[in-house]
């Protein structure tokens, strides 16, 4: 018996690449995706990969009345509002929006810059990580997956923290492509503007380092740039290793944390093209890869993480925190292992 | 009539009768201020249209 | 009980693309792939989108034993040499090279530049164009992949051409991505060269238009391009209508030619972003989107055709052929259905 | 004494480049450029490659008083109401727009799809196109600069039009960056829609193409596509060459148009990696490369033509008819030569 | 009376630059350009953007007899032992590649690999860095030229290190696009690879950090990583502001530094698409654009720097640094402006 | 023979007779090693093929 499925904020970026994976997921039938702009219109409009692959129509957020799973893929500040609506909708509810995702509703205003209009949902969320906390997830209920570039973060920094091999704050500098801003552009989003660009659009603080510092425990300095790029995040976490703790304390708490990981891999070679973790082979594939690199001179450790935004930094993330939650096998619907070259 | 910018400290020239709420541009900044005083001539900084990048 | 299948060329583009869809195909147990220049040194080493997925490493050719199902994808040129010998190293064999194409010996000398050197061979071959030849492919035990600007303009006409609605010559302007001329680039192909270019590299006489004549009937004009891409081809196929063929005519040819295939899609909206056939959403998929259209005042019709050059046009069209020789399901291995955005 | 000049619609890319390109000019002063949107705000607020070269402010274009020479890069349908508002405002208007290219007001009609507002002034402009009518140009008090794509091809076809080398009609296939559509950009247009696209925006019966019959007195058949590029133009134009004409007689008509041009350059190359016209290294620069190639076998010609839309396809090409209407020397403001690599 | 010049090393990505603003450069007179593998072929075989602009043949380097000016754009560690060869050829010389960058032989040994062949050259060379020593740039006959992330990191941090508003350490994060690794590319460097990378080529130490506490003081800890762009530098440097410095102070400090520069240009604002120093706009100017911003809740600044890595990143600068030397207006050759939208 | 690498402290399976200065793969880190011993086994890193960007 399979699974029903609905996806909020389907016309969207993320909403299309949750469509896409769960069309490939022998366990869910997808039975609705919903869109105000599109209602009513075919699935494919908005996203002309799946010509061929299905014939659901938009529907109508307000005519939503309920499927097993729900996938909530709509912007941060308005999902607050929407999601207590949904609750009683579903079973299960996943929401990728950056709304549940900070457990303290103060640091929630001073990244977000209003109010929580639902902090008493807070702690009912279980992060989406399932390298953090896949036994929580077996159990959960409501998750909320993390930031693309936070989840990128987490996971090249995390197996550092949990071993406490290093000290103090982790500068992480990020790189994004423009898929990241979702489907609704403006003016800086042209093609012509944005071809080629290297914008610092947040050079100080950006929303997700409130994430990491949650995830990690360390305090965190964070930049983000895009780059040229449609999918695609790179970040550069810079940390210093506590006294006593060097090049082989550091492989082996990477390959402690990840070598059951079905979709962390360890990128750290000395030869070939691709040394290190880069997004451009990563497009629609659900890995992350880290690699750590230390300096053994001065005892600074740099660790590279690199995602594909869309996938394991959102709808990929989520449709695996969904297979951990309901006992299916981790990788259903995330077989694709991305292209090279591309 | 001049003051000085609250993001970068340049000088702003307002025009000859700053009229309240009126909104300046900073010629090196290009913030948005807001008239908050015309006499003293006082401006603030009106908030900036983040980029909404990387959710 | 599965099938064992070979790569030879198998550090290539291609042969990359081969591996990439084989170890995801459900009855193929890939057991050897050939490279002189990385013998012993592990698969991924080529191609980093393959890590973790993969522990097989480069056979030299030399030490080929045999298989199943052999892949060819050398160069052109040499492979006619190869091929003899691996001729009784497996039951089927498919050569994804230009040189088992053209049942001609004097077309392919003229194309090619030097004379055939397995002429008796030519004849014995099947096109791989399941389009036009499923049945034939069903007993094929030699199977030659066509070029992959070749396969994009096929399909596009192929509706006109079967139908007679079209008559005389077809011009052919083709765009190609930097992938279609391999692993093995000169100074021409380095990225600050190519980068933004429109090369026009073949401004009359492309190889492929001898490809386009021999399945078409149609006598055929082919420019080719390099454009910004790295995967990705798109050819605009242009051809007077016939006395009495319209829009209605040509529709229809469409929809009798493509209603059945798995891996054709009409593309031809009057409204959206993707219109008519765009490479860009089709890299990874085994998709070829053909749409036409048809000028109702001075009766010509452009027929678009675009798709993955490494897949369609390519590694996952002898994929397809191989699932029809074999009686497997057409779509084995290859349910990727593209990204977007990308 | 310097000459006055403004600039109609100053804030979008015509207008932008036509600063760019005035405040470098020898003999001019920029006064005034309009914009309504932007009005009272620095001239690099629109355009910031001129931080530190301007301060100008934008004009609204209601207070607009005159100026020697009038630029005008506003919108087609809505430049033939302004620009008889402007007639009086200066010595010499330059239109930049499609609304006074046609001489036939039915045939624009046919293109544009609006009644034309002004078809009394039509006659009174002589195109902007100093290789076909530079000695026109010395008198001309209004001037219609033509459309990027139909420059291009204009001047690769005009020898072998001119020559008599050719019969019948020409077929065009145009490709163009992003920035040929304007910096008011629809959905399309976003960066991740847009970016690495193959998107073949007209078909059939490009606008351009009743520009490209009026100019080489040859009917055209145009298809245009978007490619990943910001800036840049090809085209590939092919004719069928008349009896008797041959490559010899072929290259004789662009050395003979083209040895006194000062812009165009022929670039038919048989070796290197730029051997036809290739808009990548003419970025910036005021250059139409063209180059013909002639298939021996069937004597058909394509000639390839190249240039950067907003220069020498729009604002550039203003400029060059100024300098000849002022009897200045053509290159003035215009010596930028273009960059490799880039 | 004009100055002779040549360039050393004409065939490469700086080496073309260099010829292509001295063609432009009213003073000088470019008499020679080497190249051992083009030599007598014409110098736009290597660079077809000057086609049409000069009929110089590339020279033998072993028959370059001399001339007023040489410019040497040769690799490192070939360098040094060219250039005590080439001291009698010329009055002034001026070298762009690292080899007498560094004052201290140990150091250059320990960022090169070798031995330093000519330390009692060292020396002799004044930096070429116009804002930190055109007093001693008006009297150098031998100067060294920065590496182009050196240049871009050098004139962010520079107001800052040189008003004692931070302590200790400066992080940099650079990234650059394909050109910054000359014309001989490996295959890393094909297109089909280097496309959309984030290639983090040097996770630590790369060998500008030496430049970069040279001419700061401060010691600097540096990552650079290749992303997708031909022409194009960018550094984020971070360091901690000492006590009492805070906004107004940073500012002021860059204001003082820079009110004057020809080249360098402050970009910090809070509207509009480019916000801080982007390289997307700087192609082919002389501009650094560099911008600071403060972390007003914890006294950290980030500085933004940007240029263009084969002008302002190297023959520009060296062109400015020769210009001072001559006691030439500082912008000749240079009057470029840079692109929008690009 | 088994050893470990100086880079990534992976194990490295050498052949059965290892050859002084015979070059190794590690399969995790893909560095190349030479054998500077044979008996015991020993590894050093070759040097590092660098990319040579942005001079
Ligand atoms: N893009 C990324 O890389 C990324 C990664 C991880 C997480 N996220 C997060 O995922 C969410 C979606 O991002 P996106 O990039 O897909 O954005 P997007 O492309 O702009 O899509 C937003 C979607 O939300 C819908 N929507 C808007 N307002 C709504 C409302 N009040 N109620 C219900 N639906 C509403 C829109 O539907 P209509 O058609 O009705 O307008 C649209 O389908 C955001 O919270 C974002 O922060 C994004
Ligand atoms: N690229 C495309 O879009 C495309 C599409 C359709 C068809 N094709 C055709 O597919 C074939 C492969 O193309 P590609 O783009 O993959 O080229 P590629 O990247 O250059 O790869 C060529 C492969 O052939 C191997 N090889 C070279 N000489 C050989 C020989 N004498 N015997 C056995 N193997 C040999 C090489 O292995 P080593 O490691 O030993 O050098 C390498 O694995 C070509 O015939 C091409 O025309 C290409
Ligand atoms: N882009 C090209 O490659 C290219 C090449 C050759 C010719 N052209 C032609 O040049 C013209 C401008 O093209 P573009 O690409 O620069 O477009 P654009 O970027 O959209 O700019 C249009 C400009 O026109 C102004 N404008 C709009 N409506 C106006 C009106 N009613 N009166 C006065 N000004 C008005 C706008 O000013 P506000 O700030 O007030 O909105 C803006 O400055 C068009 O006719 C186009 O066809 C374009
Ligand atoms: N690319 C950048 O962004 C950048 C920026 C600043 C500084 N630099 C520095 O500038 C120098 C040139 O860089 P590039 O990017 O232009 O490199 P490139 O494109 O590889 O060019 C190297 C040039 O040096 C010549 N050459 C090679 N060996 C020589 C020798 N022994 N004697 C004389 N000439 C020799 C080559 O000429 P043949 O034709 O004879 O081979 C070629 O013209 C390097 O030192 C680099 O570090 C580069
Ligand atoms: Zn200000
Ligand atoms: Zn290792």
């Amino acid at each position: 018996m399979t699974t029903t499925a609905a996806v909020i904020g389907g016309s969207g970026y993320i909403g299309g690449e949750l469509v896409r994976l769960l069309l490939g997921h022998p366990e869910i039938d997808l039975t609705t995706v919903t869109s105000a702009r599109l209602a009513g219109r075919p699935v494919d409009t908005a996203h002309p990969n799946l010509r061929g692959r299905t014939r659901l129509t938009f529907t109508d957020p307000a005519a939503l009345s309920g499927a097993d799973v729900l996938f909530v893929a709509a912007p941060h500040t308005e999902t607050m509002a929407l999601v207590p609506r949904l609750l009683d909708r579903g079973k299960v509810l996943l929401d990728l929006s950056g709304d549940f995702r900070l457990r303290d509703p103060l640091v929630y205003r001073e990244h977000y810059g209003v109010e929580h209009a639902a902090p008493d949902l807070l702690e009912s969320f279980t992060p989406g990580i399932p390298e953090l906390y896949r036994d929580r997830l077996t159990g959960a209920d409501r998750i909320s997956v993390p930031g693309c570039m936070a989840t990128a973060a987490i996971l090249a920094v995390h197996p550092l923290a949990a071993d406490g091999l290093i000290d103090g704050e982790v500068a992480v500098d990020a790189r994004t492509g423009s898929s990241g801003s979702g489907a609704r552009g403006g003016p800086g989003d042209a093609h012509a503007e944005r071809s080629g660009a290297m914008r610092v659009f947040a050079p100080l603080r950006h929303r997700h380092q409130a994430e990491i510092t949650q995830a990690t425990g360390h305090p965190c300095r964070m930049t983000a740039t895009g780059v040229e790029a449609v999918r695609g995040v790179q970040v550069l976490c810079r940390a210093r290793l506590r006294d006593g703790a060097g090049p082989r304390e550091v492989r082996d708490a990477y390959r402690r944390a990840y070598a059951a990981e079905p979709f962390v891999r360890i990128v750290a070679q000395r030869r070939g093209t691709f040394r290190l973790p880069d997004p451009k082979i990563l497009a629609g594939s659900n890995f992350c890869d880290v690699g750590p690199v230390v300096d053994r001179g001065d005892g600074w450790v740099t660790a590279v993480g690199a995602l594909d935004n869309l996938v394991k930094g959102g709808a990929g993330n989520a449709v695996q925190c969904l297979n951990i939650r309901m006992g299916w096998p981790e990788e259903f619907g995330l077989g694709f292992t991305g292209l090279h070259p591309v | 009539m001049t003051t000085t910018c609250p993001e970068c400290f340049e000088t702003v020239t307002a025009p000859a009768e700053p009229v309240l709420h009126e909104i300046l541009e900073c010629a090196e900044c290009r913030g948005e201020l807001e008239v908050v005083s015309t006499a003293p001539l006082l401006v603030a900084l009106a908030p900036e249209v983040a980029e909404d990048w990387g959710e």
